[in-house]
């Protein structure tokens, strides 16, 4: 059935406007009803703006570029990145630290302010663990391009063999493979369960053919009945509890792919709390792009309100600044520490070949976040838009260059090489990769729901417990807790 | 079965393979000592790797993109900028460092392959194991089992690990060996695909035939049976090689004789400079701790003129 | 557990990666390949019992890349030749081979090789069957006289040099040019000259100290094989003190960068820093002969300064060397003879070896073969030019050209190639097609050494006289070439079939002159199998050393230096330099020694000029810049080197690049020095003068990347303790092991 | 006494509850609060809790069981295929490192408690369920669900008091 | 709780030990291995990347004419029409259908032709097994050697096929039926030494142990995988004999020893 609802009739010119300053606003409205919820969720997969297609349209035609580029890879090989035999790594390692990189910002809202119950996530939350399983899954497609013989990558996977040989366990890149992998696993899964609650909705709702029996399918027979919601409640929490985990000990072992190296530049101790802080703020910038875009795209405009987004910006603006700290406390170590040979790439990165990426991404890494903290700015969307977009191009330049001046400035001299400079080939497949993943998000989105409903249901009901008692104190009388809208 | 080994052997497998713990080689710890005052680098030590080895000729472009293969490359220095290792001329040729006029003391040449590191830094990142140490000493690197992850080169302090950017046996695209060419490849080195690392591996191919041999007799390689092609191609002999565990080897009597101890990372000599003037083994980035097994004589220029 | 045929992709499905399993199985590509497995041996006939599958075998023979004659052994497996060793039975190269050698592989198996005859129609080249080219030949020589016919080739030896003489004696031509664009023929006059010897075996090992001027012996010069296991021993320094090695010359050699001083010398004042050099020891207390004195007292250490610019301090410390540390050598190169005043450089060194006692203690006079008509015929560049004169006269009707690449390397003031039109009838034995053949009537391919037969006598002997045996390491690879002596003596047959008519093939002939002289080559009572056998398995034989007859002492003869006259026009000198692979350009074709870095520049598939940053900053060039050099005589454009080891007054560019033919690894790769080269002729033997060409390098604006091996701090160690040198005098490396 | 099934939907939470609490306090005959009453609400409902009294809930054994386990076999898979006949040298390292396979340990104690965790879920909670006789898509989108099990006897009380409560729609079995 | 754990660790070690043990199953096949490496190493063949067969070498020493009238097929997936493939390679079409029974086969058994086996030893014409790389085909002199002291089969087909080869002067094109890889080293020499020569084992066990009863062939046919596991099994086993190289009596565990 087809629930008519008002949340239609907008207009859609004061969307980019900021929410004026006086106005009290809150992650949700008091007034909002479940049934409203449940309709503007419902309805806005149905039929979200045209923009949504074109949006696809374009998406699909990155991935095709990048497709075009990687085979182009496999056929002739790997030489045609123009990578050489002392620059061995490139964009691709880059893109692949970036992008787990961007998966954290979802565990961190679904899984830590959960434990925290700040329940300003409960709107925001859902896509964003959505954009963690889908960064993973790009990250993994890096690592396979990056091989060069991806067609046995099955060489690093430890399974009895008759070979009768395994996997090397001491290599991180081994670890990556089982912390990447298990972190891929978990998110989705979480991702999962907590959606069940709302695909039964969905099954309910929906009544046309293959998302009817997927719904049905996947939605698993939910009633919602006490039992369920008890043990789902504690799973849920459980599951959390190891995400966190997961997401900081994943982009850790990512960090020791370099850490645990001998080069100059990457063997630092405080490398795995910088990727983490790095990821998580990064991830967050990220995070913030696609709240604007999804709130035009599905009209989610009541939900992903300006209230949610000052929190978004504060909490990246949060850690920018730690990330900033951990950034000169790296530089710092290096400085003062005994290792020349680090000291020297430290030097050749602000000096050398690099040196103009080296500042651009200082400026955009670590000044440009300034800007988060003007409250004025915190809810302008196409403020906020150029910026997240900027702080993420900063994080990726940060990435590369860790990677690529470490490799043409190492230990020995004579094999320094300063101008390798990454082929069209390279940036097509970073520009794929975007494709691929907004393609996946994009799809995600219309198919699932963005938003979580049960939570924002939870969350109406204790705005309607605040209002009760509000109402209280000025001795009226005690409005019911009714699902309804309060109109 | 492997878990019964575990409980068995574990004192075994938590020894540090092979310097330095309680694991000795077995038998043999393959190992080369390089005397740059003699070597003239004349480059016939090069060619002789590319002709043993089956090193793929990349032609101008790919080697101006840094995807040469030699397996043995000779570095020329120059000592005379103000400070020894300073640059003299940037690659844009602007003068970095006054320097003398002339380079009035000739050059440094210094012939660099893999230096079989006793603890390599390549061996431990290897995800697929593909580079191993063997139990005679040798840095091994198995072509077919590399998935070409390149860790082991970003992770080589020297850089002495080359790989397979294109497919140079494939006479459609690359074709490094064209007929009748590929006649003299070798075949007992396998000639590396696409995407796989390759390297200097001690003309492995000349000791396994040895080696095997001296099994079938029942003995141990002897000192001379075996020369690997850039000791037997280098003119002025500056190269020697042999097996470290075998007391009569030139080898051994070399590293004896410099006072170069290989599971050191500081040689004990270094520390006392004046006396020890004509000891002039050392090894090159020793401080990193790879415990490499090349050791090299350090060139001599007479001070008189 | 895993069941017996568990399946890989299996797996790969289970974990879901099942689609790009799919991806995967389809490549299938799971081996890294092998070029050569072979299924096994099976022939009828022809397969000895040695040649084991999976087995090698060794044979001997004589490496030809240069005329040094080092012997090399083959290491043969399933028929195929796969790598080469030096034979240890040589006293020249005991067992090393230098890295052209090597290379000898890759110009036996090159893919641009000339398989078949081919005869010119117009500008294209048609095949025809070595009976018709044959005859062909027979019906050319027909019409013209005797001295009508020329042969010009390179250094010849041993028994195709005799037949090559019978040939033309056959013809009745005296018109046999040898030829060789790079060879020290000025030295080899001075010494004759000097010592009544042309090359007196040399003694480096037995030297304290070398004062090289400009003989670039570790790398091109002469024997660089046996020259370099001396200076390994010299370096050492058995009787307890590290050899000393000074080398005094404009551009910096091989040699000069393993010198402990390099003495940038003024270009051509080579002989006035000997005879100052002389002066100097005399004023310093050592015993000069008055003779000597006489004409070294000119030349004041002031005027030294002056003219060869090599300041004081460095000078009085080489005399003090050469003072203390006897026995001393003085060796001369290209640098020191490739002048107008050549001979006079070359007459002032020697005498300065003479000076210093040197003559009977470092060199001694060589072993000499008994068999004067396989003795070597040693090439000079003044053959070409006599022969160009008597083609210009229209005097040339049938030229046969072998070993040689004249139209590559003549000087292009020469303007050989022009001439070459005037001769009706071209005969060119070659390997490859390369410029003269390009120019030829009539092509013959010739066996490659490791499918030829042969005998030579290397000119430069180590110890006593040897002849060297060059056998087939393979069978053909190609069914219609021929070995050199075999055209030699197909051709002898049409001119004295009863003489030669006996021998079915040169290897007949060969083993027939070996077996008939066997008593005098020490071959003793053995049966004639017996000896041959044994002459080719050792691929050498060393004939019994007769009493070498001492050195003749130098007379010192007044000696006039032309002062180098400045010149507006073509301020700089231009200096070809002679690279230890790339040569006269021969071998430019190999792809090996096109990608194996010049030692001293590491710079690879491409010629560059040499330029001092003084003279780079003044014509305001940088490295990678693309100059133009003009001559008089012709202009190239090569890319800059900015390089310390050469004198700010000249530029240096290597020879044996910048073919037009030849093949694919070869054409188009660098500039041809040859072509800028003036026709300036030493005074005494008419040699060409290869240094005495001036020049002015002008920018052309265009830029381009060098492909060297070196990084981008150039020599430098960026801080590092990489490349570590002691500088001391009072080093023992003698109790080295 | 053939037992039937009601569906009630409500509103409001509160009335709901009120509903629970007197059918509670009703003390039907053949009808048991606790195992013939199920809440159907589109949220967890916290009011409820007062009403039932606090439930106990399993599902935090499945986690350390698994996690517990999956450790101990990853551990001893990776150190055991590290000891097995081709026993990778690394220089200067054992063979059997134990920080090192540490990590990968740590990584499998998630991964096995994730998958036990919603193992867990799946058990305690029943999913996947079978669909209840009485089902109404609105009790996952605005209303709450009392579904009732009684005798056909006790029936009109229930439905009844239920009614009293304002329970705005009633289902009810067709009668056998 | 506690219990359960236990008893569900036990249970996941000693599957996890079958597991990584379950090499020692000699009859393991590897689904790629063999075939694929075929396939692959004939992809190069025929890529003509390189020459690789002696006959190859041959015509290009020995010039056009003595090219070998049929040349080896490529083993290839997309050539199946031309070779009939399967896990344990090709069922190789021989020139002539060599009889390995009649030769080495028992001489108190017979076969089904009705002929007794000769009982010859596989060294007698393999002669290259014991010092080489390669067991290596017998000169076709060998057997012509034979034969023509055989005048009773003189003018069956097969015979004549070999004299027709004889007297045109051509090598018979045999086809590989044991094709390693090309990355893989493995020397008969050592292992013939090491077997036949030190241990005595009878030659047909030795030989059998990788290609299987011949003696009981027609053309000889791959039997066992030849793959790394089927090596692996072997060397793990304990052949305890000499001290010099490795302590141990397996054979070496060393990549590089049978990896090149």
């Amino acid at each position: 059935m087809k629930i008519k609802s008002d949340t239609f009739i907008r207009n859609p010119k004061d969307l980019w406007k900021g929410e004026p300053e006086h106005t009290e606003v809150r992650d949700l409205s008091p007034h909002i009803g479940f049934n409203q919820i449940t309709s503007d969720v419902v309805n806005s997969l149905e039929n979200p703006r045209p923009i949504y297609w074109w949006a696809i349209a374009i998406c699909i035609a990155m991935v095709g570029v990048g497709v075009a580029c990687e085979v182009h890879q496999y056929k002739t090989g790997l030489g045609v990145s123009n990578k050489s035999n002392t620059n061995v790594w490139g964009v691709y390692i880059a893109s692949f630290i970036f992008w787990v990189g961007v998966s954290h910002a979802g565990t961190l809202l679904s899984a830590l302010l959960h434990l925290t119950h700040s329940d300003w996530r409960k709107s925001v939350f859902r896509y964003a663990e959505a954009m963690t399983t889908f960064a993973l899954m790009t990250a993994g497609l890096f690592v396979i391009v990056h091989l060069g013989r991806l067609w046995q990558v099955y060489y690093v996977m430890p399974y009895p063999n008759e070979r009768g040989i395994w996997p090397n366990f001491q290599s991180p890149l081994v670890w990556d493979m089982f912390v990447i992998g298990t972190y891929l696993t978990c998110s989705s899964i979480f991702l999962y369960t907590g959606m069940i609650p709302d695909l039964a909705v969905f099954r309910d709702n929906i009544h046309d053919g293959w998302r009817k029996k997927l719904y049905t399918f996947l939605a698993m027979g939910w009633q919602g009945t006490d039992r369920q919601w008890r043990n789902f409640r504690v799973a849920y929490l459980t599951l959390s509890v190891y995400l966190i985990i997961l997401a900081v000990s994943g982009h850790s072992v990512v960090s020791s792919d370099f850490a645990m190296s001998q080069q100059p530049g990457w063997h630092i101790t405080s490398f795995p709390p910088y990727f983490v802080v790095g990821a998580l703020y990064s991830g967050n910038a990220a995070l913030i792009t696609v709240f604007i875009i999804l709130r035009y795209m599905f009209r989610y405009e009541e939900y992903l309100n300006m209230d949610v987004l000052r929190k978004l910006v504060r909490l990246t603006f949060a850690l920018a600044m730690i990330w900033t700290y951990l950034h000169f406390i790296e530089m710092a170590t290096v400085w003062y520490g005994h290792d020349q040979a680090a000291k020297d790439q430290l030097i050749f990165k602000a000096t050398g070949v690099y040196a103009g990426w080296w500042w651009l991404f200082n400026f955009l890494a670590v000044v440009c976040p300034w800007v988060m903290a003007f409250r004025r700015w915190q809810t302008n969307l196409p403020v906020q838009m150029v910026l997240s977009l900027l702080l993420n191009v900063g994080m990726w330049l940060e990435r590369w260059l860790i990677v690529a001046p470490t490799l043409g400035h190492s230990h020995y001299p004579w094999t320094f090489d300063f101008d390798q400079w990454p082929s069209y080939i390279q940036w097509g497949i970073l520009f794929g990769s975007f494709g691929w993943f907004g393609l996946l998000l994009l799809v995600f989105c219309k198919v699932f729901p963005a938003v979580s409903m049960y939570e924002l249901k939870e969350l109406a009901y204790a705005r309607k417990v605040e209002l009760r008692h509000a109402h209280a104190e000025e001795g009226h009388g005690r409005p019911e807790l009714a699902t309804k809208g309060a109109h | 079965m492997s878990i019964a080994n575990l409980l068995q052997n574990w004192s075994r497998y938590r020894d540090t393979h092979p310097y330095g713990g309680a694991k000795p080689h077995m038998g043999y710890k393959w190992a080369m000592a390089i005397d740059m005052d003699i070597c003239t680098g004349c480059n016939a030590c090069t060619v002789a790797c590319y002709a043993e080895n089956n090193l793929a000729v990349v032609g101008k472009e790919k080697f101006l993109n840094g995807k040469s293969m030699h397996w043995l490359r000779i570095e020329r220095y120059w000592h005379d900028s103000v400070e020894a290792g300073d640059p003299i001329e940037l690659a844009d040729g602007k003068e970095f460092k006054e320097g003398k006029q002339f380079h009035d003391q000739g050059a440094h040449f210094l012939p660099m392959m893999c230096q079989h590191c006793e603890a390599a830094p390549c061996e431990t990142v290897c995800p697929v194991g593909a580079t191993n140490h063997t139990q005679d000493g040798i840095n091994s690197q198995i072509y077919n089992r590399c998935v070409g992850s390149r860790y082991c080169n970003a992770n080589c302090p020297y850089k002495v690990r080359y790989f397979n950017w294109f497919n140079y046996q494939d006479p459609a695209t690359e074709n490094v060996w064209p007929e009748p060419l590929n006649q003299q490849l070798n075949p007992d080195v396998t000639v590396r695909s696409k995407g796989v690392m390759e390297k200097c591996t001690f003309c492995v191919q000349r000791l396994r035939a040895v080696m095997v041999d001296a099994r079938t007799e029942e003995r141990l390689v002897r000192e001379g049976e075996v020369q690997t092609a850039c000791q037997q191609a280098c003119l002025a002999g500056a190269i020697s090689f042999g097996n470290m565990l075998n007391p009569e080897s030139r080898i051994s009597k070399q590293w004896m004789q410099q006072e170069v101890n290989i599971a050191l990372d500081a040689q004990p000599k270094n520390k006392h400079v004046g006396d020890a003037v004509d000891k002039r083994g050392y090894r090159i980035l020793e401080n990193l701790r790879p415990y490499p097994s090349v050791m090299y004589l350090e060139q001599v220029r007479e001070s008189a003129v | 557990m895993i069941e017996n045929n568990f399946n890989r992709r299996d797996f790969l499905k289970v974990l879901g990666w099942g689609g790009a399993a799919v991806a995967l199985s389809a490549c299938g590509n799971t081996s890294v390949e092998d070029g050569t497995e072979f299924v096994t041996a099976h022939s009828t006939e022809g397969m000895p019992e040695y040649a084991i599958p999976g087995v090698y075998v060794h044979f001997n023979s004589t490496c030809a890349q240069c005329d040094s004659g080092c012997s090399i052994v083959g290491r043969v497996r399933e028929g195929r030749v796969l790598k080469l060793e030096g034979n240890p039975e040589s006293p020249i190269n005991k067992g090393k081979i230098c890295g052209l050698g090597q290379a000898g592989l890759q110009a036996h198996y090159n893919p641009d090789r000339i398989t078949q005859p081919m005869l010119r129609k117009g500008d294209q080249g048609e095949t025809i069957t070595w009976e018709q080219a044959l005859t062909l030949i027979n019906e050319q020589l027909g019409g013209v006289k005797g001295n009508e016919v020329a042969f010009l080739t390179g250094g010849v030896s041993g028994h195709s040099g005799v037949l090559l003489k019978n040939y033309m004696d056959a013809l009745g031509s005296a018109n046999h040019y040898a030829y060789e664009a790079v060879t020290p023929s000025v030295v080899r006059a001075a010494n004759k000259k000097s010592y009544g010897v042309e090359m007196p075996r040399l003694h480096i090992d037995k030297a304290q100290v070398v004062v090289s001027f400009g003989a670039d012996f570790l790398g091109a010069w002469v024997s660089p094989v046996n020259f370099t296991q001396q200076y390994a021993k010299f370096r050492k320094g058995p009787n307890g003190s590290r050899g000393v090695l000074i080398q005094v010359e404009s551009k910096m050699t091989l040699t000069g960068a393993n010198a402990d001083r390099w003495l940038c010398i003024r270009p051509g004042t080579e002989g006035v820093y000997a005879l100052g050099l002389i002066n100097a020891l005399g004023a310093a207390g050592f015993k000069v002969p008055s003779a000597a004195a006489a004409i070294a007292k000119d030349y004041t250490a002031e005027r030294v300064i002056q003219e060869t610019g090599i300041p004081a301090e460095h000078t009085e410390k080489v005399v003090a060397l050469l003072k203390e540390r006897t026995p001393s050598l003085v060796l001369f190169g290209s640098a020191a003879e490739g002048y107008a005043h050549g001979s006079q450089n070359a007459a002032a060194i020697t005498l300065l070896n003479h000076v210093l006692g040197n003559v009977g203690k470092t060199m001694a006079a060589p072993a000499s073969v008994p068999f004067p008509q396989i003795a070597p015929k040693v090439g000079n560049r003044h053959a070409l030019h006599a022969l160009n004169d008597k083609i210009a006269q229209g005097n040339i009707k049938v030229l046969f050209t072998y070993g040689s690449n004249p139209v590559f390397t003549s000087h292009s003031s020469l303007n050989f190639k022009e001439n070459l039109k005037k001769v009706p009838f071209k005969v060119v034995l070659s390997h490859y097609r390369d410029e003269t053949a390009m120019e030829a009537d009539l092509v013959l391919p010739l066996d490659s050494v490791m499918e030829d037969w042969g005998s030579s006598v290397p000119e430069y002997m180590a110890d006593a006289a040897q002849i060297n045996i060059q056998q087939a390491l393979s069978e053909k690879l190609y069914p219609d070439t021929r070995g050199f002596g075999d055209v030699l003596l197909a051709l002898l047959k049409q001119r004295r079939p009863t003489e030669y008519g006996q021998y079915e093939d040169f290897y007949g002939y060969l083993r027939n002159a070996m077996v008939q002289n066997k008593a005098a080559l020490g071959g003793g009572t053995a049966s004639d199998d017996m000896f041959w056998q044994k002459t080719v398995s050792h691929g050498i034989i060393k004939l019994p050393a007769k009493a070498a007859s001492a050195l003749k002492t130098p007379t010192a003869t007044k000696l006039a230096f032309a002062a180098a006259a400045a010149d507006e026009a073509y301020p700089l000198h231009l200096i070809p330099s002679t690279s230890a692979h790339m040569r006269d350009g021969r071998h430019a074709n190999i792809p090996w020694l096109q990608e194996s870095p010049d030692p001293i520049t590491t710079v690879v598939w491409d010629s560059w000029v040499e330029i001092h940053p003084a003279t780079a900053a003044k014509l305001g060039v940088v490295e990678g810049d693309v100059v133009e050099i003009a001559s008089r005589s012709g202009a190239i454009k090569v890319m800059v080197y900015v390089f310390k080891g050469i004198h700010p007054d000249a530029v240096s560019v290597p020879m044996g690049y910048g073919h037009e033919a030849m093949g694919r690894y070869a054409k188009n790769t660098g500039q041809n020095v040859f072509k800028v080269l003036d026709s300036v002729f030493d005074k005494e033997t008419g040699e060409l003068a290869l240094h005495e060409t001036r020049v002015k390098v002008t920018k052309t604006g265009q830029k381009v990347k060098i492909v060297k091996d070196e990084g981008p701090y150039g020599g430098g160690q960026a801080g590092k303790r990489i490349a570590l040198r002691k500088t001391t005098d009072k080093v023992n490396l003698s109790k080295e092991v | 006494m053939s037992k039937r099934h009601l569906l009630a939907l409500f509103d409001s939470f509160d009335e709901a509850g009120e509903a629970i609490l007197e059918l509670r306090g009703a003390k039907l005959k053949g009808f048991d609060t606790d195992h013939d009453m199920i809440i159907k609400s589109p949220i967890e409902h916290p009011e409820f809790n007062r009403v039932f009294g606090p439930k106990p809930v399993h599902v935090q054994w499945f986690p350390l069981f698994g996690s517990i386990v999956g450790c101990t076999f990853l551990f001893l898979l990776v150190s055991g295929s590290q000891a097995n006949f081709f026993e990778q040298l690394k220089g200067g390292k054992p063979i059997v490192p134990i920080p090192i396979n540490l990590v990968m340990t740590y990584a499998l104690f998630m991964l096995s408690g994730v998958f036990l965790t919603v193992l867990g879920l799946f058990v305690c909670a029943g999913l996947p369920a079978r669909r209840l006789p009485l089902y109404s898509s609105k009790v996952l989108d605005d209303q709450i669900g009392i579904l009732v099990k009684a005798d056909e006897a006790t029936m009109p009380v229930i439905k009844a008091i239920l009614t009293k409560h304002k329970a705005i729609e009633f289902q009810e079995e067709a009668g056998k | 709780m506690i219990r359960y754990f236990l008893s569900l660790t036990v249970l996941l070690a000693g599957l996890f030990a079958a597991a990584t043990s379950s090499a020692d199953n000699s009859t393991i096949g590897d689904g790629v291995a063999p075939g694929a490496n075929n396939a692959a190493a004939a992809a190069a063949k025929e890529k003509g990347g390189y020459v690789a067969d002696y006959d190859d070498i041959f015509k290009v020493k020995g010039g056009p004419e003595a090219k070998p009238d049929t040349e080896i097929k490529p083993l290839m997936w997309n050539s199946v029409d031309e070779v009939f493939y399967d896990e344990l390679g090709p069922h190789v079409e021989q020139p002539i259908e060599f009889p390995h029974d009649r030769h080495a086969g028992d001489p108190n058994k017979v076969n089904p032709d009705g002929k007794t086996g000769d009982g010859i030893n596989c060294m007698y014409c393999h002669t290259y097994a014991r010092r080489s790389l390669t067991s290596g085909i017998p000169p076709l002199r060998k057997c012509i050697g034979c034969h023509q002291n055989i005048p009773s089969v003189r003018d069956t087909p097969r015979i004549e096929k070999l004299f027709e080869y004889w007297d045109a002067g051509k090598p018979i094109p045999w086809k590989k039926v044991h094709d390693l890889p090309d990355y893989v080293r493995f020397n008969h020499e050592r292992h013939i030494q090491r077997f036949i020569f030190k241990q005595e084992r009878p030659y047909k066990e030795v030989c059998g142990y990788c290609h299987g009863d011949v003696s009981s062939m027609t053309v000889a046919r791959r039997v066992k995988t030849l793959s790394m596991g089927f090596c692996v099994n072997c060397h793990k086993k304990n052949h305890a004999l000499d001290n010099t190289f490795t302590k141990a009596g397996h054979g070496p565990n060393d990549c590089f020893m049978c990896h090149k």
